[in-house]
């Protein structure tokens, strides 16, 4: 029995529609949408299939010139961070809103999860930069402090001097073990999230689909247990993503880029790079959403909250894009030091100026200053428009840092001096872009969307279970004389 | 206006016996507080040039370094952009002005400084009554709550660039007038004072001979990029290291 | 998962303003204590400003001692008001009806504790203006603004002003309540003066909604800026090896976060504890907090993991030596351990368990703990990183802390207790119309046999209801 | 003409709302009835009209004016004492861009204040026709207007069942 501020009964409780024929409206629509695949798909995955035939050639004539010019390998490594940033960091959006248990998460969850299976694509770009990271031998910084022959340097250390030194392979084994972490977990998670969908799939589906799904679905039955189990590894799983994300993307910022340059020390430089993924996943997610809702023809499902919703994370995480930048910019200008001096001339100032204001340009003062102003961010049509401006200024912006990087890695012979690193000439042009470079950034991401849109075949990009949870936790009621929005928070 | 000077120093290390001669001088030159022992042991002594001795080898075939260090005049000083109230600030004949009526003592400059020589005013000076008579009338005496440091003894350059300009003639290089007193009371003339700007002084001829490859010449802590406007010649045999900074 | 307890106005009126109509016993007592240490604190002030700096601990070259420590330790307090309040006010989280005005309140007064070290601690108090005001009357100069001692008082400034301004607009429907409830001419009069004449309207309250949502998202932008450039005090000091790094901003922040959230929690227990909160402070509460706080403790625990590797990172021999000084040497190391401890190693695992969270004592005890870890740190990033040892072996110093800096510092202490209780003697701490309006809006789902709270979404726009599903 | 203001108070929302047609019947316009409740009810629970507001201008303007100030504050200062410092520039971006961003952030604040208590129409000097009880959980329809009418509204008000009470009040 419930009673309002004035001591008198209200209503007890709130009717959801959670009935058996609103739960089959949910699978059915979903269903009824996914099963179809028109001619225009089709079309399209014909196109990406093309370019990803052209990246798998500019792949192998990348290899085909060897590990000797670092230089050449600059916007190789720039594509690999690039999908990093996007596809494998796609998946917070849904594991985040998902631990905070906030419903508007519902429809996008399944989609952001879909995005790691182009994890494999990443696995595959990897393969050839582990000739190309730097050992420890030639004495080089690390994490790992030193290499063994230089253990005996250091006499002014006494206690960091971890039993002389670490193996000089040992970044090769982390970075492979992590990369290869994040996308065992990411499908671990996605097959998770999927298990109740495939059963759907085995008993609804019809054709391939349905045998897929029986086999996929492992028996699944929806016993009170198994749920309860779901969301415990889901919340599980998850967290673990986000951590082993942070943990390679600090990673890769030091392994292929702060190594390669002299002097380069930014102890937040993991963090930005790690948040440049949140926001290139959410900007890809968003993406996402636009094209399912405009041609995947799941208008019904995703609604103006979805964009709303991730039009405010974008806001917040374009602002912190500024902040993270400005943060280490303040510290590096303030001082005179030589060699930060020249690592500013390399990353803003010098060839890559007019580079830096462009993404300066895209990827915060174009979706600040236009997504304060509420028509806009309470659109279907803002937000993805800036999250495009977002991941192309995250694409120029990985290009701009990494080529830089093994540009200079190539001309610096200081590292592999351990003390006072300091670039002795600060390049002055950009590395041209080969046409293999070229192939091979169109055709990978292309192939990332390839894999995405194949993908959405076997499994439906809404996730139907969680929509279908939804309706029991959401209620429009008659509130005196007007209607409210009544939201249940389970847990 | 622009104007040409641009002084500076070099100190021979070669040269310096340690016999805190300069140190002397200079307290007497600028009204600098009497060190007493306490202060000593509460490391607030004021000296605006001090000579750090250094132990090298072990006993006993042990040998004591000296390195004199003053304020270094710094091209970027660190201590100057951090100053609220441009209490310190880089002047136009390149040195690092201490102005001591804006100070209003954060001793953010303190911290900021890598060698140590500023010096703030923790107690009201005192000097004993028979030496109230020998303070110098061309500089301030500083009352507590405010950093000092070295001015190269500007009232000097002030004094001689006055009456060289009265008599229209030119300022000769090593001056007795013009030279900070740590300069005149050095007996071994371990430290040379100059106009950088004038190629013929003594500190650019030195300048030029030993900054290059194979000199002796360094600046302190030159990795920071202060660049200092004092130059030390090191010790003529190699080995030795003293301040040399990473 | 709250506990659903529907209480009317009339009750929740009773409730709340029962501290202010009437005097708690203990009420007295504590603000006398309290106002002697204040002014021992201020007597232990005008001593040091007669005699000099001599008087405290401080020497060449540690020229920042205990104060500045002081100073980033309540700044960082200062943030957690605003960051509750605004991050669960955007958010939408039931839970943060009955804390924000506290922690905003709190943040309000703990800025101004952190004002009291560094206008203390120059060598010439008496010309501070001259440092913080632009203003160019006797001197012909203007303070230079390349100085980050310049950007304090800016940054600190703002978020005061911003601050009590937000306090104040939240605070006027609890005005008007007053008002009406206050029986004493005068404070009746006073309090209509300060309620501006609110009757709620159904403007005056939607006005009152968006301004919440909307001073939160303005006041969240500054509070990232105050700590970045407190934390930049430090960072551009290219000579102290310790300090000069480019985490700095964002660790700071994230360490303020740390002790702030804690901070509130403490102020939870103690308002459950003197003020018998418990019908509107619930275990819920402090089990949302304990969860932010994992969180929070988590990310601070991986910057400074950071800021470590990336020290050593530099494999340079001033700054390895430097981190032994703070790690291994008396008397930090043990301090160090302390530090790591206390606002890490003993709190976060205590918190993964469910009976700590609802606890409110264990709660207190933990988050005391946190604070006392988190004014160590910022301990040991001011003193040991000036007692840097550094080429020049000569140099190398220390530093004891003398009784007057001891005593000012408790001041601070003191004086953020005083004004808390004064502030909670005169106006409630709890917003009354906050819990009033999660009253109305709260309602239940019933599904199957289970129940589940709901409430009504407020503060979205109508067409948010009215896009399909 | 003299303004006169007549308040009814309820206990139940859905009377009050009554009462609010009641006077619209009676021809009373929108502006000269308001409710007064002690709790923020969701929007247009008694069928009121939603209230119309600007408030999204104010930190706007307040922004802009903040930074123009800002930015004359340290130009300004550093241009009419260029003293060097560090070998920094006379005029230092990245420094001024800190105190630019405090300016807009406090002049963006200070405005959103004043346009609160502005779009909220206070301070309102006379309190008119109110009770204490309000604040205790009853709802209050008032209605201002010119003497003439106050006897129609005290109707329209009563025929909804008021607790039986009807307070007065001059404008």
């Amino acid at each position: 029995m419930v009673t309002d501020p004035g001591n008198r009964v209200i209503e007890s409780y709130v009717e959801t529609d959670n009935s058996a024929e609103a739960r089959k409206a949910v699978s059915d629509g979903i269903l009824n949408i996914h099963k179809v695949t028109s001619n225009r798909f089709w079309q399209f995955a014909a196109l990406f299939g093309i370019m990803f035939v052209l990246g798998l050639i500019g792949f192998v004539m990348r290899l085909s010139s060897g590990f000797d010019d670092k230089a050449a390998w600059g916007y190789y490594v720039a594509l690999f961070a690039f999908l990093m940033t996007t596809s494998s960091a796609a998946p917070m959006v849904a594991i985040a809103p998902r631990i905070a248990n906030s419903h508007w998460r519902r429809p996008i969850s399944r989609a952001a999860e879909i995005w790691t299976l182009a994890g494999c694509l990443n696995l595959l770009i990897y393969i050839p930069l582990i000739w190309l990271l730097p050992s420890l031998e030639n004495g080089r910084r690390s994490l790992w402090f030193y290499g063994q022959q230089k253990a005996q340097d250091m006499d002014s250390c006494w206690v960091f001097c971890w039993g002389g030194g670490v193996p000089a392979y040992s970044p090769h084994i982390w970075a492979t073990l992590a990369i290869l972490g994040l996308v065992v977990l990411g499908f671990a998670l996605l097959w998770l999230s999927i298990l109740p969908d495939l059963a759907v799939l085995r008993d609804h589906g019809e054709g391939w689909q349905k045998k897929w799904g029986r086999k996929l679905a492992l028996g699944w039955r929806g016993t009170s247990a198994q749920w309860n189990w779901q969301y415990h590894r889901m919340g599980v799983v998850g967290a673990f993503y986000f951590m082993m994300l942070v943990f390679v993307h600090f990673f890769i910022s030091v392994e292929f880029l702060m190594v390669h340059v002299p002097g380069w020390i930014d102890s937040l430089y993991p963090i930005t790079h790690a948040h440049n993924a949140l926001q290139g996943g959410v900007a890809t997610v968003m993406l996402t959403m636009f094209f399912l809702r405009k041609f995947g023809g799941y208008k019904d499902y995703i609604g103006l909250d979805q964009f709303w919703g991730l039009g405010k994370l974008l806001l917040a995480l374009s602002l912190l894009w500024f902040w993270f930048w400005f943060s280490s910019f303040m510290v590096l200008w303030y001082g005179k030091k030589p060699s930060e001096q020249a690592v500013l001339e390399l990353l803003v100032k010098g060839p890559y100026l007019y580079l830096f204001i462009t993404i300066f340009l895209l990827v915060f003062i174009l979706p600040w200053f236009t997504m304060i102003w509420n028509p806009v961010r309470r659109s279907v049509w803002g937000p993805p428009i800036l999250a495009g401006s977002i991941l192309v200024g995250t694409l120029l912006d990985r290009i701009r840092l990494y080529v830089g990087a093994w540009d200079v890695a190539e001309k610096s012979e200081m590292m592999h001096s351990m003390m006072h690193m300091e670039m002795e000439e600060v390049p002055g042009t950009i590395p041209s872009l080969g046409i293999a470079d070229a192939f091979v950034i169109v055709g990978f991401i292309a192939g990332s969307v390839l894999i995405f849109m194949l993908a959405t075949r076997l499994i439906p990009a809404i996730n139907i279970w969680e929509r279908k949870e939804m309706l029991l936790y959401k209620a429009e009621v008659q509130f005196h004389r007007t209607k409210v929005m009544v939201m249940g928070k389970p847990r | 206006m622009v104007n040409s000077n641009k002084w500076g120093m070099v100190v021979d290390i070669d040269r310096c016996t340690g016999c805190q001669g300069c140190v002397v001088a200079c307290q007497a030159e600028n009204n600098i507080p009497i060190n007493l022992e306490e202060h000593f042991n509460q490391r607030r002594a004021i000296q605006w040039i001090r000579i750090e001795r250094y132990w090298e080898g072990e006993y006993p075939d042990v040998k004591a370094r000296f390195i004199p260090i003053m304020c270094q005049h710094c091209g970027n000083a660190p201590c100057e952009p951090v100053c609220p109230v441009y209490a310190t600030y880089h002047n136009d004949e390149g040195m690092n002005v201490q102005v001591y009526n804006r100070c209003i003592g954060t001793r953010f400059c303190a911290n900021g400084c890598p060698y140590h020589i500023r010096f703030f005013n923790f107690w009201e000076p005192e000097w004993p009554e028979s030496l109230k008579n020998q303070l110098n009338p061309d500089v301030t005496v500083r009352s507590r709550g405010i950093m000092e440091k070295c001015s190269f003894c500007v009232q000097r350059i002030q004094r001689s660039t006055r009456e060289a300009d009265r008599d229209g003639v030119d300022l000769e290089d090593g001056d007795r007038g013009l030279n900070p007193a740590c300069v005149n009371a050095c007996a071994t003339n371990s430290i040379i004072f100059g106009n950088f700007n004038d190629p013929n002084s003594e500190v650019s001829k030195i300048k030029e001979r030993e900054m290059k490859e194979g000199g002796r010449g360094y600046g302190l802590l030159e990795n920071l990029g202060t660049d200092p406007n004092v130059i030390y010649l090191k010790k003529v045999d190699e080995s030795v290291e003293v301040g040399h900074g990473h | 998962m709250q506990e659903h307890t529907q209480l009317s106005n009339k009750q929740i009126n009773d409730d709340l303003l029962k501290d202010i109509l009437t005097v708690p016993k203990w009420w007295l007592p504590a603000v006398a204590f309290l106002s002697l240490i204040v002014l021992t604190g201020l007597g232990a002030f005008f001593f040091m400003m007669y005699h000099g700096l001599g008087v405290t601990g401080l020497n060449r070259p540690v020229m920042w001692g205990f104060f500045i420590a002081n100073f980033v330790f309540w700044i960082g307090i200062s943030h957690a008001g605003i960051m509750i309040s605004a991050i669960l006010r955007l958010t939408q989280a039931e839970w943060r009806r009955p804390i924000t005005r506290a922690a905003e309140v709190m943040t309000v007064f703990s800025l101004i504790a952190a004002l009291h070290t560094p206008l203390m601690h120059v060598g010439r108090p008496w010309r501070v203006l001259y440092w913080i005001f632009p203003y160019d009357f006797s001197r012909g100069i203007w303070p230079n603004i390349r100085s980050p001692f310049v950007w304090d008082p800016s940054a600190v400034g703002t978020y005061l002003i911003a601050s009590s301004l937000f306090v104040f607009v939240c605070l006027i429907p609890d005005l008007a309540i007053l008002r009406d409830r206050v029986k004493n001419p005068i404070g009746k009069k006073i309090y209509s003066q300060l309620a501006l004449g609110f009757r709620g309207t159904p403007r005056q309250w939607k006005l009152q909604i968006i301004a919440g949502i909307l001073l939160s998202a303005l006041v969240l932008p500054v509070f990232v800026s105050v700590h970045s450039i407190v934390s930049w005090d430090f960072a551009v000091l290219i000579g102290v090896e310790g300090w000069r790094s480019t985490i700095f901003a964002p660790y700071f922040i994230i360490g303020a976060i740390h002790s702030g959230v804690s901070a509130v929690a403490m102020l939870m227990a103690l308002s459950v504890w003197l003020y018998g909160l418990d019908k509107y402070i619930k275990p819920d509460h402090f089990d949302a907090i304990a969860r932010l706080l994992i969180v929070v403790a988590t990310t601070w625990f991986f910057f400074f993991f950071l800021e470590w590797v990336y020290a050593l990172y530099t494999l340079e021999s001033p700054e390895i030596a430097l981190r032994e000084l703070q790690a291994f040497e008396w008397p930090y190391g043990p301090l160090f351990a302390i530090f790591v401890i206390t606002s890490f190693v003993i709190p976060v695992p205590m918190w993964l368990f469910k009976r700590v969270r609802r606890s409110a004592a264990l709660m207190f005890w933990t988050t005391i703990l946190v604070n006392i870890g988190m004014w160590l740190e910022r301990f040991l990033i001011v003193i040991p990183g000036l007692l840097r040892r550094t080429h020049m072996t000569f140099d190398w110093g220390t530093y004891h802390p003398s009784i007057i800096e001891i005593l000012i510092v408790v001041e601070t202490f003191a004086f953020v207790c005083l004004g808390m209780l004064l502030f909670a003697k005169v106006l409630p701490l709890i917003p009354l119309f906050d819990i009033k309006e999660g009253m109305v809006n709260r309602r239940l789902i019933k599904v199957g046999r289970r129940v589940v709270p709901a409430t009504i979404r407020e503060g979205l726009p109508h067409h948010y209801y009215e896009n399909k599903h | 003409m003299a303004k006169r203001s007549v308040l009814g108070l309820y206990t139940e929302e859905d009377s009050a709302a009554d009462a609010l047609d009641n006077l619209r019947e009676a021809g009373f316009e929108e502006d000269e009835c308001e409710i007064l409740t002690g709790v923020p009810y969701p929007e247009g629970t008694f069928g009121e009209a939603e209230p119309e507001h600007h408030l999204y201008r104010w930190p706007l303007i307040g922004a802009a004016c903040g930074f123009t100030i800002a930015l004359l504050i340290t130009a300004g200062t550093e241009l009419a004492y260029p003293l060097v410092t560090g070998g920094k520039p006379i005029l230092s971006i990245p420094a001024m861009a800190i105190i630019m961003y405090e300016g807009s952030m406090l002049g963006a604040i200070i405005f959103t204040i004043i346009g609160i208590i502005f779009e909220s129409r206070l301070p309102r000097i006379f309190m008119g026709a109110y009770s204490e009880k309000i604040t205790e959980g009853h709802i209050g329809v008032t209605v201002t207007t010119d003497e003439t009418r106050t006897d129609a509204a005290e109707t329209a008000l009563t025929k909804a069942g008021t607790d039986g009470e009807i307070i007065r009040g001059w404008e």
